[in-house]
């Protein structure tokens, strides 16, 4: 279906435009009202020193102006990197973590068998609890007397008394247990729709010209997945790096700062290091950054997807 | 070998029993449709062949071998969707490449086999198409392609033509019986249309609300249908079929027809083996073709009727009669010389009767 | 049960043991019912002869009356003044934690007023607390500094927070209405135990910018119980050559927690002290203050940092170490944790803050103990460290909460007023012994006091006294949420193993020494030198 | 398509275990809210599943503010914060969803405005934190903070592009002949909209609405700074739960999680025969 440019538009489209015009207009006015503002508050805060300390409102910024000094500090600032980088890395290990296991979930679920749906109800239960309460229920299971080490020690036989919340590797680990325990049924039920979305009829035909459930899945199931996979992907990357209340329940960002996350970065230095500027500069670097990916990412797909249609 | 045998097979879907105690012998490299009205059976009949669903009881033996543990995707058969079920974010090639792939068979022998069938099929042109840019015709020719490639020694098709136009449909039909001398496959053909069944398949199994009607060659069952259902089915207009009651009026055999008046019955040696079922509620049947049209008062067998309806089609010209509570179709050549409300006599002539039993259906005195 | 609750004094340690947990569980079930007012000037009858206000209507209410020339009176009085001037509000708007709230909401005791309804009835003027988890708090005053919402007339916060919000202009500074109104803060007989503590709770850059509330130094308990079983006492002195019991150097405080880890049903860690994030910096300061004669300063004089001299770096491996001795767990706790594994038994000894006892050694109303070691508890002096004839003995006030004015207050002068009515002594006894909140003494006066005997117990209130007039102050300049925060990651980061002392003691002081440039070193060192007047001054002989 | 029987037994089996873990943090949860306070004091060492004394008072905490239990009476009671979690939660959804719908369908039909797609994407992508220090001040500006319509409407911003997105995947399947076929029976493009359209993606819709729902009720953050004392909403309250006496009052915030997931699971049960076929993204072209 290619589109025909035309000079002159018919008086339906005319209506149409019109029409659409209105209709966006409440989610515009949303948009500019929540970017106009603060946006340019952002900027120009971002140019100076100003914070809580200095005892005056933000628009005396101009006061402290240091045009990007705050900018620079950024990239010697190996605590932001270093949340960056284990925030990277939450989202590296828990979302295909999440994927692969929602992948399997959604396999399990794919075809009908009795009771599916009470179970099929109970798998989506993690993603109804408020992360805040479930990172203080995993709290209490990670304690070194806790329910977890208790199931550990049925199961091997031997009193298992790992300390979980309090070394860096444990803790980083039980954060994305508890992230992974609370996201997977998420994308079990993205996955899971793309998955009962094939066409049962081409996955008969391919049975009976001789593919085996493997080769149904990687050739026929996938390939028609590819689109909700990424979907599925891209919303739990970007949300998974905000990742936030369970982790800052269950470690604070602790041991030292084995499990800081960027947004538990930014809560320290909005509240504690009160440096609101720099938090306003980077609030603006991980925006930038971000949209350059997001826009390249859309940029690539749509390439894609004409190279597909050709 | 690859004779196909269903042995007591039967399929009940909760209460709902959709295949009944069903036997067939299908030889080998035999075409055998399947022919019945929509939910007699005849497709989960195909899918428990195909191993896509398992029956109730009874079992399955292609060969002779049980295939009751034997998967689908290892009972190497092709099958064709009424929908195609074609890949749809393949390519042709791919489509008809898959069977030959998911087999692990040579790439070097893939290409070739691809190559041959899209000469067979006409598709070469078609090859690195995407398929959802194809017509239904050349979908139909993929998905048969995609099933013929790996050359199955049995090859199911369920309804394979309903979607596609006349003209294409009379050619695939030839196709079909082309691509079955080619390749000697035992075909099994699910079809509701009792015109391609009889011209393409070498047996026909007439199936009804899950149990099998009739089994015989495309002849026997066209003239000798074994009960009211199936001769019903086959023809287009189907067969006459008038309640009656068989007497014995002096001797002779009679029908009588209540308010249409009463029929002698020249068949002897029908009637001979009605014996039995004298002074008994019978239906009487005829094929369209088979009556003649007569002035009245001849003194043939048949009963005084009025034209009540002439209707043209094509080829040939269908003449409504009536008299009484009854009426019958009589098929004529086209241009048949006939007026509305002529008072004519339908004659029945000798050898061309069927009897059934009111009660049953059954026919009567079929050897 | 509240006959026995009126015994004034001279009452033994099991009397008020029970008393104070009869007043609990009947604190709990009078709450439900309408809360205790009176109508009219009724109250004004039952008050002592020449006394103008105060709490009525229970034995010992005298005590906490007070006529025109005292603290609280002449606060009442002038906020009637200002009321009846028109310059205050119907409402007074209070920011307070959650769970403190209960000081001004409870009725204490039982039989009493609940000190909200004392300042409703006596100026006519309304309080309505806005309560925040404790963790919040702070970021709720600087939120409300910041937007310019004016949301709220009285601010509180930690102490050390005095610095932040002064130099956000979001308090205002207190010294001529104290003056003005005559607080009885320092008094030498009822206030602060030292002009060295006044100057640490009340004052930054030396300049009075808030009214203390907590006193919250960290008070040392112990199980005594252990200490004096024969088997221990004997196997103790065998091994270490000194009987066990209160230690009096940090050396033999490690020594206790070497011996007592694994002993005990359950099997108990000799080390309960706070090690996590955050909570465990007031441990590693106990430790770190008592390094010098008669301070180890965190800063010299010229600004340099000391945290990464020799003291503080032996300071932060002796630290380490006693990781040995403590729950392995303890790392992801809060001082809640800290306090159940005390309750439950399995701690020897816990360093913190002021109110452990009275939530543990406690008694239900059936009379069956109400922790695993009612009545097992001592207290002790802090640990310190000897230099010659010297020991140096220290704790530290570690969070606390203060009461601040907020600049944006239209009516700032009674904002003032209410806290020093309920910051005086005389209130104050009454606010702190109430067992609904968490506000702990340190005032002369609070621990003269009965009711707060009562509910601190006997044996720990002298404790209480002698550890608050041994503390020094956290760094309570500017910035020190994000210096603690250094130390703190830091800290744990060597206690897991990803640094040594030296390196978290080096990065630590880095990272101060950039926050003191980037605030302006002259003012800061300033300001730094300025709070060591809050540092207390007190040795002891050894 | 037939399986042998021990196929069924493995997919239970890995069902059954999938399940189990996905129910013990809230069997877990659901214990703990019956626990009295001694049971759940982590560093006793003595954590177990069932309460060996079951107790309502946790609930008898969180909605009266004291339990015979806890000496300390807590001046808050969940009341008001469910409620106030119900009213910005459902009203941001609303905004969401209402102005998400009509944005989609304009930019999916009409080509119109502009960078909105690009706009409400970089809306959702960066942390809130980064940016509430702005809104915060903005809010204060407007005396939105601390009212019902102030944190609505914030939700409503942050879920829009949730709303927009997946409601504009949808309304790109939409098959335009039918809405053409009704343009030519003389129904206006609006009609078309609100006749044709929107029926057939109600599934979609409804689906959408859950999840904008589900992620505005866990909100913590932009509660936190947004309110003070009338608007607190659920998680925010739940901080509150510690208190001096007894440190963070873990089974009244496992009774009061236990409520708190009522509401997205009553709306999840209610629609979920839709959930699955209304959460394909539009990507099942056939």
């Amino acid at each position: 279906m290619t589109k025909k440019k035309k000079p002159v538009l018919t008086t339906l489209e005319r209506e149409g435009k019109t029409l659409g015009l209105y209709m966006t207009l409440p989610a515009q006015l949303l948009l500019l009202f929540i970017v106009a503002f603060p946006l340019c508050m952002q900027l120009y805060v971002s140019l100076s020193w100003w914070g809580p300390l200095d005892g005056v409102k933000w628009y005396y910024a101009y006061e402290s102006l240091n045009w990007f000094g705050n900018y620079g500090e950024i990239f010697s600032d190996a605590k932001f990197w270093g949340s960056l980088g284990r925030t990277f890395l939450i989202v590296a290990v828990v979302v295909p973590v999440e994927f692969l296991l929602g992948l399997g979930l959604a396999m399990l679920f794919a075809d009908k068998f009795p009771g599916k749906r009470v179970f099929y109800s109970i798998m989506l239960m993690p993603m109804m609890i408020v992360p805040a309460v479930a990172g203080y229920m995993f709290f209490m299971l990670f304690q070194s007397s806790g329910p977890i080490n208790d199931i550990l020690s049925a199961i091997s036989g031997t009193k298992v008394d790992t300390v979980w919340l309090a070394d860096p590797d444990l803790a980083m680990i039980s954060v994305m247990i508890a992230d992974i325990w609370q996201w997977t049924p998420l994308m079990f039920l993205i996955l899971l729709a793309g998955m009962v979305g094939v066409p049962e009829d081409q996955i008969k035909a391919a049975t009976l010209l001789g593919a085996n459930a493997w080769h149904r899945f990687w050739r026929i199931v996938l390939p028609r997945m590819k689109t909700v996979m990424i979907i599925a992907l891209v919303i739990r990357s970007v949300e998974c790096f905000k990742i936030f209340d369970i982790l800052y329940v269950m470690t604070g960002g602790g041991p030292g700062v084995a499990t800081k996350s960027i947004s538990v970065y930014i809560l320290d230095l909005t509240f504690k290091d009160l440096e609101w500027s720099y938090v306003a500069a980077i609030g603006l670097f991980i925006l930038v950054a971000l949209s350059l990916i997001a826009v390249v990412g859309i940029y690539y797909m749509q390439a894609a997807q004409k190279k597909a249609e050709a | 070998m690859a004779s196909i045998e269903l042995i007591n097979l039967t399929k009940k879907f909760g209460d709902l029993t959709a295949v009944n105690d069903l036997n067939l012998v299908i030889p080998d490299k035999e075409f055998v449709a399947l022919l019945g009205p929509s939910g007699c059976g005849k497709t989960t009949t195909m899918n428990m062949i195909a191993g896509i669903e398992m029956p109730s009881e009874g079992s399955i033996l292609f060969g002779g071998e049980d295939m009751r543990t034997i998967p689908a995707n290892k009972r190497d058969v092709g099958f064709v969707f009424q929908n195609y079920a074609i890949f749809t974010h393949m390519t042709v090639r791919k489509n008809l490449e898959f069977g030959l792939k998911v087999r692990g068979v040579e790439k070097s022998e893939i290409k070739r086999r691809v190559q041959n069938m899209a000469d067979l099929m006409r598709l070469n042109d078609r090859l690195d198409w995407r398929t959802s840019k194809l017509s239904v015709n050349e979908l139909q020719k993929v998905a048969i392609g995609r099933s013929a490639v790996t050359e199955p020694e049995i090859f199911l098709l369920d309804e394979p033509l309903s979607n596609l136009d006349a003209a294409f449909r009379a050619f695939m039909r030839t196709e079909l019986k082309h691509l079955q001398h080619e390749f000697q496959q035992t075909m099994v053909y699910v079809t509701h249309d009792q015109i391609e069944a009889m011209s393409l398949a070498d047996r026909i199994a007439v199936l009804d609300m899950g149990l099998l009607q009739q089994y015989g060659t495309p002849n026997e069952v066209y003239n000798k249908p074994h009960n009211t259902f199936v001769a019903n089915f086959m023809g287009s207009p189907s067969m006459n079929l008038l309640p009656c009651r068989l007497t014995n009026g002096g001797g002779d055999h009679a029908l009588d027809f209540g308010d249409a008046g009463t029929s002698m019955i020249e068949d002897g040696e029908l009637m001979r083996r009605c014996k039995l079922a004298r002074n008994a509620d019978v239906v009487f049947g005829m094929r369209p073709e088979d009556i003649d049209i007569q002035p009245r008062e001849v003194g043939r067998p048949g009963i005084d009727m009025e034209v009540s309806f002439v209707e043209p089609i094509g080829p040939r010209t269908v003449v409504h009669l009536s008299a009484g509570s009854h009426s019958i179709k009589v098929a004529k050549d086209k241009q048949y010389p006939i007026e509305l409300g002529a008072k004519v006599k339908a004659e029945f002539p000798k050898g061309r009767c069927h009897i059934f039993d009111a009660e049953s259906g059954n026919a009567i005195g079929l050897e | 049960m509240s006959k026995k609750m009126k015994s004034q004094s001279g009452i033994t340690r099991r009397q008020a043991l029970k008393a104070s947990a009869a007043g609990a569980a009947f604190t709990a079930a009078a709450g439900i019912g309408p809360r205790w007012l009176k109508s009219g000037d009724a109250w004004a009858a039952d008050l002592a002869p020449g006394m103008t206000g105060g709490p009525t209507g229970f034995a010992g209410a005298e005590r906490y009356q007070y006529d025109d020339t005292m603290s609280e009176g002449r606060a009442v009085a002038a906020a009637r003044k200002l009321k009846a001037e028109g310059k205050a509000p119907e409402t007074l708007r209070i920011l307070m934690a959650d769970g403190a709230i209960g000081h001004f909401t409870n009725p204490w005791p039982a039989d009493g007023p609940t000190l909200q309804s004392i300042w409703e009835r006596e100026t006519g003027i309304k309080l309505e607390f806005f309560s925040v988890s404790p963790q919040e708090q702070f970021s709720k005053v600087i939120q409300d500094v910041t937007t310019g919402s004016n949301a709220y007339d009285v601010y509180t916060f930690g102490y050390a927070a005095m610095g932040d919000l002064s130099e956000a202009n979001g308090i205002v500074p207190l010294g001529e209405w104290m003056d003005k109104h005559g607080a009885d803060f320092a008094d030498p007989e009822r206030g602060m135990p030292t002009p060295e503590s006044y100057n640490m709770l009340y004052k930054y850059g030396g300049e009075p910018m808030s009214v203390c509330y907590d006193g919250d130094a960290q008070v040392w308990v112990y199980r005594k119980d252990l200490t004096e079983d024969p088997v221990h006492k004997a196997a103790f002195a065998d091994k270490y050559g000194w009987e066990p019991g209160p230690p009096r150097t940090w050396a033999e405080a490690d020594q206790l927690a070497e011996y007592y880890t694994g002993r005990g049903t359950p099997e108990m860690l000799g080390n309960g002290n706070m090690m996590s994030a955050f909570w465990g910096i007031s441990t590693w300061y106990n430790r770190y203050v008592s390094k010098d004669n008669p301070n180890q300063f965190l800063f010299d004089d010229e600004g340099n940092t000391l945290i990464n001299t020799d003291a503080g770096i032996a300071a932060t491996e002796e630290h380490i170490k006693s990781l040995d001795w403590s729950d392995k767990g303890g790392l992801g706790w809060q001082w809640s944790e800290y306090y159940g594994a005390m309750a439950a038994g399995n701690s020897f000894m816990l360093g913190t803050f002021s109110n452990c006892p009275k939530f543990l050694d406690t008694v239900n109303a059936d009379g069956s103990p109400g922790s695993a070691v009612t009545g097992k508890l001592g207290s002790f002096l802090p640990p310190g460290n000897q230099f010659g004839d010297d020991l140096v003995r220290r704790s530290t006030i570690y969070l606390g909460n203060n009461g601040g004015v907020s600049s944006q207050s239209a009516y700032q002068e009674l904002a003032y007023l209410f806290l020093q009515w309920s910051g005086s002594t005389r209130i104050f006894s009454l606010l702190t012994g109430n067992p609904g909140g968490f506000f702990d003494p340190f005032q002369l006066a609070n621990f003269a006091d009965p009711l707060v005997n009562q509910s601190y117990h006997d044996y720990h209130v002298p404790i209480i006294e002698g550890t608050v007039a041994r503390a020094v102050p956290t760094l309570a300049i500017p910035g020190q949420f994000a210096m603690h925060n250094t130390l703190s990651e830091n800290l744990v980061t060597a206690m897991t193993g990803g640094m040594t002392a030296k390196e978290a003691m080096d990065a630590t002081a880095k990272s101060w020494k950039k926050h003191l440039r980037k605030k302006g070193e002259d003012k800061m060192i300033g300001l730094i030198n300025a709070a060591k007047s809050g540092w207390s001054t007190v040795i002891d002989k050894a | 398509m037939p399986k042998p029987l021990h196929s069924y037994i493995w997919r239970y089996a890995l069902i059954l275990i999938a399940v189990g873990l996905a129910l013990l943090p809230v069997a877990w949860m659901a214990t703990m809210a019956f626990k009295p306070h001694t049971e759940w004091v982590t560093s006793a060492s003595d954590l177990h599943w069932w309460p060996h004394q079951e107790t309502w008072g946790n609930f008898e905490y969180i909605f009266t503010g004291q339990t015979e239990a806890v000496t300390v009476s807590h001046e808050r009671t969940a009341g008001k914060p469910i409620l106030a979690s119900l009213v910005t939660s459902l009203l941001g959804t609303l905004i969401a969803v209402v102005a998400g719908t009509l944005g989609a369908y304009a930019v999916s039909r009409f080509k119109v405005g502009g960078n909105l797609p690009l706009g409400v994407l970089q809306l959702r992508l960066f942390p809130p934190l980064a940016v509430m220090i702005p809104v915060m001040i903005m809010w204060a500006f407007l005396g939105a903070m601390d009212t019902w319509w102030g944190l609505s409407l914030i939700y409503g911003i942050v879920t829009l592009p949730f709303a927009f997105w997946l409601m504009k995947t949808f309304f790109d399947e939409v098959p335009r002949e039918i809405e053409e076929a009704a343009l030519v029976e003389g129904c206006s493009w609006f009609r078309v909209f609100w006749k044709v359209t929107l029926p057939m993606v109600k599934e979609a819709l409804a689906s959408t609405a859950l999840f904008v729902f589900i992620l505005n009720w866990s909100d913590y953050v932009i509660a936190l700074l947004l309110t003070r004392k009338e608007w607190v909403t659920i998680p925010v309250y739940m901080n509150s739960l510690s208190s001096a006496m007894s440190g963070q009052m873990y089974g009244a915030k496992a009774a009061l999680g236990l409520i708190a997931a009522l509401p997205p699971v009553i709306f999840g049960i209610a629609i979920q025969k839709y959930l699955v076929r209304g959460l394909t993204f539009g990507a099942l072209k056939q």
